[in-house]
């Protein structure tokens, strides 16, 4: 047994801490969500200059061929910095989704374009209200809440065929047909938006998988990589909590040594700490395309929301009235955890899953 | 133990109840935050407007504004109002703290000056107790006032003061003597907030929104006739204003229950309501109970202070339990609309985006007038009468506390 | 508005207390559990001598026919010294049943022997799996966990009819048709037996009431009643995490003054403040005999339930390793907390019930 | 990272699951736990079965009884023999606790006398480091060894001594010196259980069996051969032994889930199976994430051990999580049975009634090792290295530092 990432990994992960450390401190978050800007550019060149959006794309499709593994630790880095780009859209959605559900040949088309960086993708198949259909290879309808839906070059949208079975369509977000509009979110930073369709033109994706097998796969593995994301966000909130608390003193002591304090980040510890096993045995079980990954990536991501929550709140509270301010970064933290908790679909949607998953284990 | 009105009391609400139908604004339906500004205006309005009719302050005697009436009447006027849209509780810090600051310790002259006005709040007031390092730790503060002949120069920085931009003027807490035990170096003074040396600067909370404000005092002079107290009673005075912050704010704290039950009653998921689920009805059934409890024990409180108590320590308690479960209720509300959660649009959001805005005011509310673990010590210490820890500033004079020098 | 009770209801209650303090300290409480002798007969005989049983029935019918209000001061202190009685079985169970369900003949016939104390009468209609048909006047099958059922002369039984409805009957628990079988229950304090009836002569109880109604209503008072028991367990409990936390010494200092210890037993106070107000509200609206009274009655019983689970249990760890000793009273505690809360359903139970109640006012 | 043995591990693993398929005991469906005494005799013999075949103490020493095997090699044992009925972890203290300490500090022909027969289990052995008025504060503790000549008197009373009925040797920390610091005036020994001036009593525990111990010591005298470690280096190596634990005990808490997995699969409440029920559902899920992060935090831990790291004082969070969840489990399943819960017979209630024995026998698991408090100091020193609260016992002599002079 070998539970743990290889030096390898450990060494691309240093590597990306150091670099989102440089480019990505929490001023490059603000200047996005204070300028509406939806993303970093210059960090996202830097990820695309570094490959790690080829990562998971197959070396015949011009990308790395390399493990989910590789990604998981990018994943927790990302995490921590609160990176303001479309990873998840692009990478552990957009890419996988077409992966899992387009043919070969639509593979071979579209992966390497993602692998390069040249195209921006996002996915809009998540269960909000608004609804789309399709025909004569047509789009109509809107979808809300579309992650990095207003600076993506294309999107897989989910709708109703003719036969009124679920499908996946590829559309070019540049397409004069469709109306995009921003809609402001708990996290500007992972910013969404309606996209209404009106005859917009669609390809379908003709894998062999079946649309709706072809999301379930892909949002588990998205769950997993979410988790890893949620843990880097609760070491950075922890690591916050922690310094203020050693620096500031109360009654002639520091906060820290106050044991109702001590407890409170102990307990974020503990939360995260399960989490990050839990997305270890994700990690593998994804690596490993394991029977166990339905299981394990549930459990992972139901594991991570209630740990990002926990330790992104109880940082506000450690840090006493400045918590509260724009000013100090944890409400950035607190907003993230609430952006990656709702995603494809929230906590109690993930339980329900991971009690599906258990009870027919 | 019974609900009901003596006759006078009855009397009493019929007569309110008649004049509110006739002067004060319905519930509407929708409504959400209004504007900081905006509400201000409102409140100011119908501060006035209720001092005209003799029903501002009713516990307070008549002379200094109020209507000399008991705080029995006080409590059927909050009961009634509440079915209301007007904002009742705007000025609950000015009014309910530092009138009772005034009333105790300014003299007659002052008093006949000073309160008429702030009861129908045309003069408004702000307390000025918190400091960058001095947030539980109150009596940790460091805004000096040093006397100088009749007068006193007040120099340093508060935080935390809500309203300090619309403010008049202010109560505040100096610490007139560092080489003294902190408790009892400090003194209470009231100053006049639009005078030179006194600047307001709005601080931008996580929501966006701009409640609070720092205060920077740089060489403001106040006479000594402002001085509220013996000097180095400052900390008595204050822990007289905190008590009377518990009975103002008693059962005024949002704890997020009507809106979530509005929530269960309405919304569906997949076609089914969620008011059949038994995973939500388990949380409705365990925030309702703490809902109805912190109401209850409110009511005890009130019973309590009818018949001559003082309002108890207990108090913090409706606090602590409240201030939690109205973040929890957001966040869950959120966790439920899943991939909706996270937008923000009033009008796309349920109840106009309550849930959302809440999820992001919340924390600050848990923090206000003191986080859960002060109100925990408070419950510990002054309730159960459970020992102090160790203190590390016991003994010691102001200046020799150990402060690590913090910048804030 | 006047929340708080009487100073007469005070002065019951003060009187109560001090004769609990006296006849029923723990060793009373262990000596009935040692020797499993049900129920400690003097304190039985002295609080009938006080006329507590019959405090609620009518004085037509030989009762004092004072307000609830009366036995909810008395609950709290029941339940506080734990008393080893079948005051829950025959006062507010027995003889409310019988109150709300019985024919005005045989209330006139049944009360005045449970208001001098002459009969205990227990109930059998607790949501087991066992069961019961009644026909011809005679009764048939088993009921499980019957409180105090080897001690009580009576019981009233829920059984299906030839209609196949629920119904209410009285049986004579002497009777040599019943098999009597106590059984091992986490509270012997409060025992329970298996009753098996055969061909057991039965009275119809013929009020105007059905017996669901009078069941639920009987539930209902009941459920106040025993909130009032549960805050006085709960008062019990924190005062002596208080006492022995003050007095003992770790790491020089006494226990209580660590803030782990603190906020603990500020989070007991918590809860139980919140279960004692609940339940003030549930004994205004069964005393006004109010319709809030189904809201509150559950309320009540929620928050009583979760307050008694939560002082008992942390009260123990309050105690450390004592705590878990057979000679420290913490386990009384907490296993008067499991009876109480099991009883009428447990708590899942009555939650559900709370919301229907919620959502229909 | 994954999850494969070398060619060699599985080899071993072969081996072992072979020879256990032809030795060991099949689960039975039912079970429930055994009588005490029973339990021991089973333990014996099943300890001397798995020694004479080789497979005691896999990583220990061959000339001291081991196997001369790896960390790896044991969890590999653990994980195939967590399939049978034998009760693999009964002298989990006496093996895992007082082996390292002798192997640490005894000479080499104690090592070669003492240990062998430990492995096996012909010896067994207890730890004694709790006192009454040492709990949490384990350093706190009073009984005393005075040295006589080449000898050392021991007076004073241990207790929550796991197994000290059966025991044939205790390794116990005493106090020698109480007028210095209190961490520097400790010495570890191991004593004759059975020699005169030592004398066990059982504790009735809450759930009423007798699990743990008190001790009591009158003049019982030991040779300082005895001795482990330096005379004032009792605390270090009780550090040791106490680093040793977390090991030994890492992943072998109980935390109750199993059974309520079984417990939702098969109830049925008013004809429904619960396992349809969302509230029963969302806490299934809660406590499965729990479950299963400890386990997979557990494997982490393994793997650092593997690679030559010491068990880190992250373990305590199993501990923490587990025992809570464990008591919080056996509460939630009673009250799901409502009037039955209660209901303590093995052929009526649930699982032999499994929630009935553990709601009584969890409060226990939660204070023995340390309480949830001193499992969150560990976390909050060892792990996030926060600061120490002020110590009202540091700088002083042990027999200065306030006791309120408590009995027990």
């Amino acid at each position: 047994m070998n539970f743990d990432f290889s030096d390898d990994q450990k060494n691309i992960q240093d590597q990306a801490r150091s670099m989102l450390a440089k480019e990505c401190n929490s001023s490059v978050v603000r200047q996005v969500i204070d300028t509406n800007s939806g993303f970093d550019e210059a960090l996202w060149q830097q990820i695309i200059a570094l490959g790690w959006p080829a990562i998971s794309i197959p070396e015949q499709h011009g990308g790395l061929g390399l493990s989910y593994l590789e990604l998981c630790v990018i994943a927790t880095e990302l995490g921590r910095s609160l990176a303001p780009v479309p990873f998840i859209a692009s990478v552990y959605l957009g890419t996988e989704i077409i992966k899992a559900a387009a043919s070969e040949q639509q593979q071979a088309e579209w992966l390497p374009e993602l692998a390069s960086g040249e195209v921006i993708s996002t996915v809009a198949i998540g269960s909000d209200k608004s609804s789309c259909r399709a025909s004569n290879d047509t789009l109509n309808g809107s979808k809300s809440a579309v992650l990095h839906g207003m600076i993506a070059n294309r999107a897989i949208v989910a709708a109703s065929d003719e036969q009124d079975e679920l499908q996946l369509y590829l559309v070019d977000l540049h397409h004069n047909s469709i109306q995009c509009t921003t809609q402001n979110s708990l996290d500007p930073s992972l910013p969404r938006a309606e996209l209404v369709f009106n005859n917009t033109p669609a390809i379908k994706l003709s894998g062999t998988l079946s649309a709706k097998a072809a999301i379930s796969r892909v949002f588990d593995r998205a769950a997993v990589l979410l988790a890893f994301e949620q843990v880097g966000g609760c070491e950075a909130a922890i690591d916050m909590a922690k310094a203020y608390t050693t620096d500031r003193y109360a009654f002639g002591r520091q906060v820290a040594s106050f044991q109702a304090i001590k407890h409170k980040l102990a307990d974020m510890f503990v939360a995260k700490e399960l989490a990050k096993s839990n997305a270890y045995y994700g990690a593998w079980a994804l690596s490993a395309d394991a029977p166990e990954l339905a299981l394990a990536a549930a459990t992972a991501r139901v594991s991570g929301i209630d740990a990002y929550y926990l330790c992104s709140k109880e940082n506000i509270q450690a840090h006493g009235g400045m918590g509260f301010t724009w000013e100090f970064d944890c409400h950035l933290y607190y907003r993230r955890a609430q952006a990656l908790s709702t995603l494809l679909g929230g906590n109690p949607y993930w339980k329900s899953l991971l009690v599906d998953r258990l009870l027919a284990a | 133990m019974d609900f009901k009105d003596s006759p006078e009391q009855a009397a009493f609400r019929a007569e309110i109840r008649s004049w509110l139908q006739a002067n004060a604004t319905a519930k509407s339906a929708g409504g959400g935050r209004k504007d900081q500004s905006d509400a201000y205006e409102d409140a100011k309005a119908w501060y006035k407007k209720v001092a005209d009719a003799g029903y501002a302050c009713l516990n307070w005697p008549k002379q200094y504004g109020g209507a000399g009436l008991s705080d029995i009447h006080k409590v059927i006027w909050s009961q009634e109002v509440a079915n209301y849209a007007e904002p009742d509780g705007y000025f609950v810090i000015g009014i309910g703290n530092c009138g009772p600051a005034i009333m105790h310790f300014a003299t007659e002259e002052q008093k006949q000056t000073l309160l008429p006005p702030m009861a129908s709040a045309e003069t408004v007031w702000c307390q000025m107790f918190s400091e960058p390092s001095a947030g539980s730790d109150v009596a940790g503060l460091r805004t000096s006032a040093i006397a100088d002949g009749d007068n006193w120069i007040i120099n340093g920085q508060k935080i935390w003061t809500s309203g300090a931009q619309h403010s008049d003027y202010g109560v505040i807490l100096c610490r007139t003597d560092p080489t003294i035990s902190k408790y009892r170096g400090m003194t209470m003074f009231f100053i006049d907030m639009n005078q030179p040396g006194v600047e307001v600067k709005p601080i931008k909370q996580m929501d966006g929104g701009a409640h609070f404000n720092e205060v920077f005092f740089n060489n403001a002079v106040i006479p000594d006739a402002y001085r509220l107290g013996e000097v180095g009673g400052g900390w008595g005075a204050a822990l007289l204003v905190l008590m009377n912050e518990r009975l103002a704010i008693a059962g005024v704290q949002p704890d997020g229950f009507p809106e979530f039950l509005q929530l269960v009653k309405t919304l569906h998921i997949d076609g089914e309501p969620i008011s059949a689920n038994p995973a939500v009805r388990e949380r409705l059934a365990e925030w309702y109970y703490k809902h109805a409890g912190i109401k209850a024990s409110t009511n005890r409180m009130l019973t309590a202070v009818a018949k001559g108590g003082m309002p108890g320590a207990e108090a913090a308690l409706g606090k602590l339990v409240g201030a939690v479960m109205n973040q929890d209720i957001a966040d869950y509300a959120i966790q439920l609309l899943g991939d909706a959660g996270v937008i923000c649009e009033p009008n796309i959001a349920e109840q106009q985006a309550h849930f959302q805005k809440t999820v992001l005011f919340s924390p600050g509310i848990r923090l206000a007038g003191g986080t859960d673990e002060v109100m925990r010590n408070v419950i510990a210490e002054q309730v159960l009468g459970l020992p102090q820890e160790p203190r590390a500033d016991k003994g010691l004079a102001f200046n020799e506390i150990p402060s690590g020098n913090q910048s804030r």
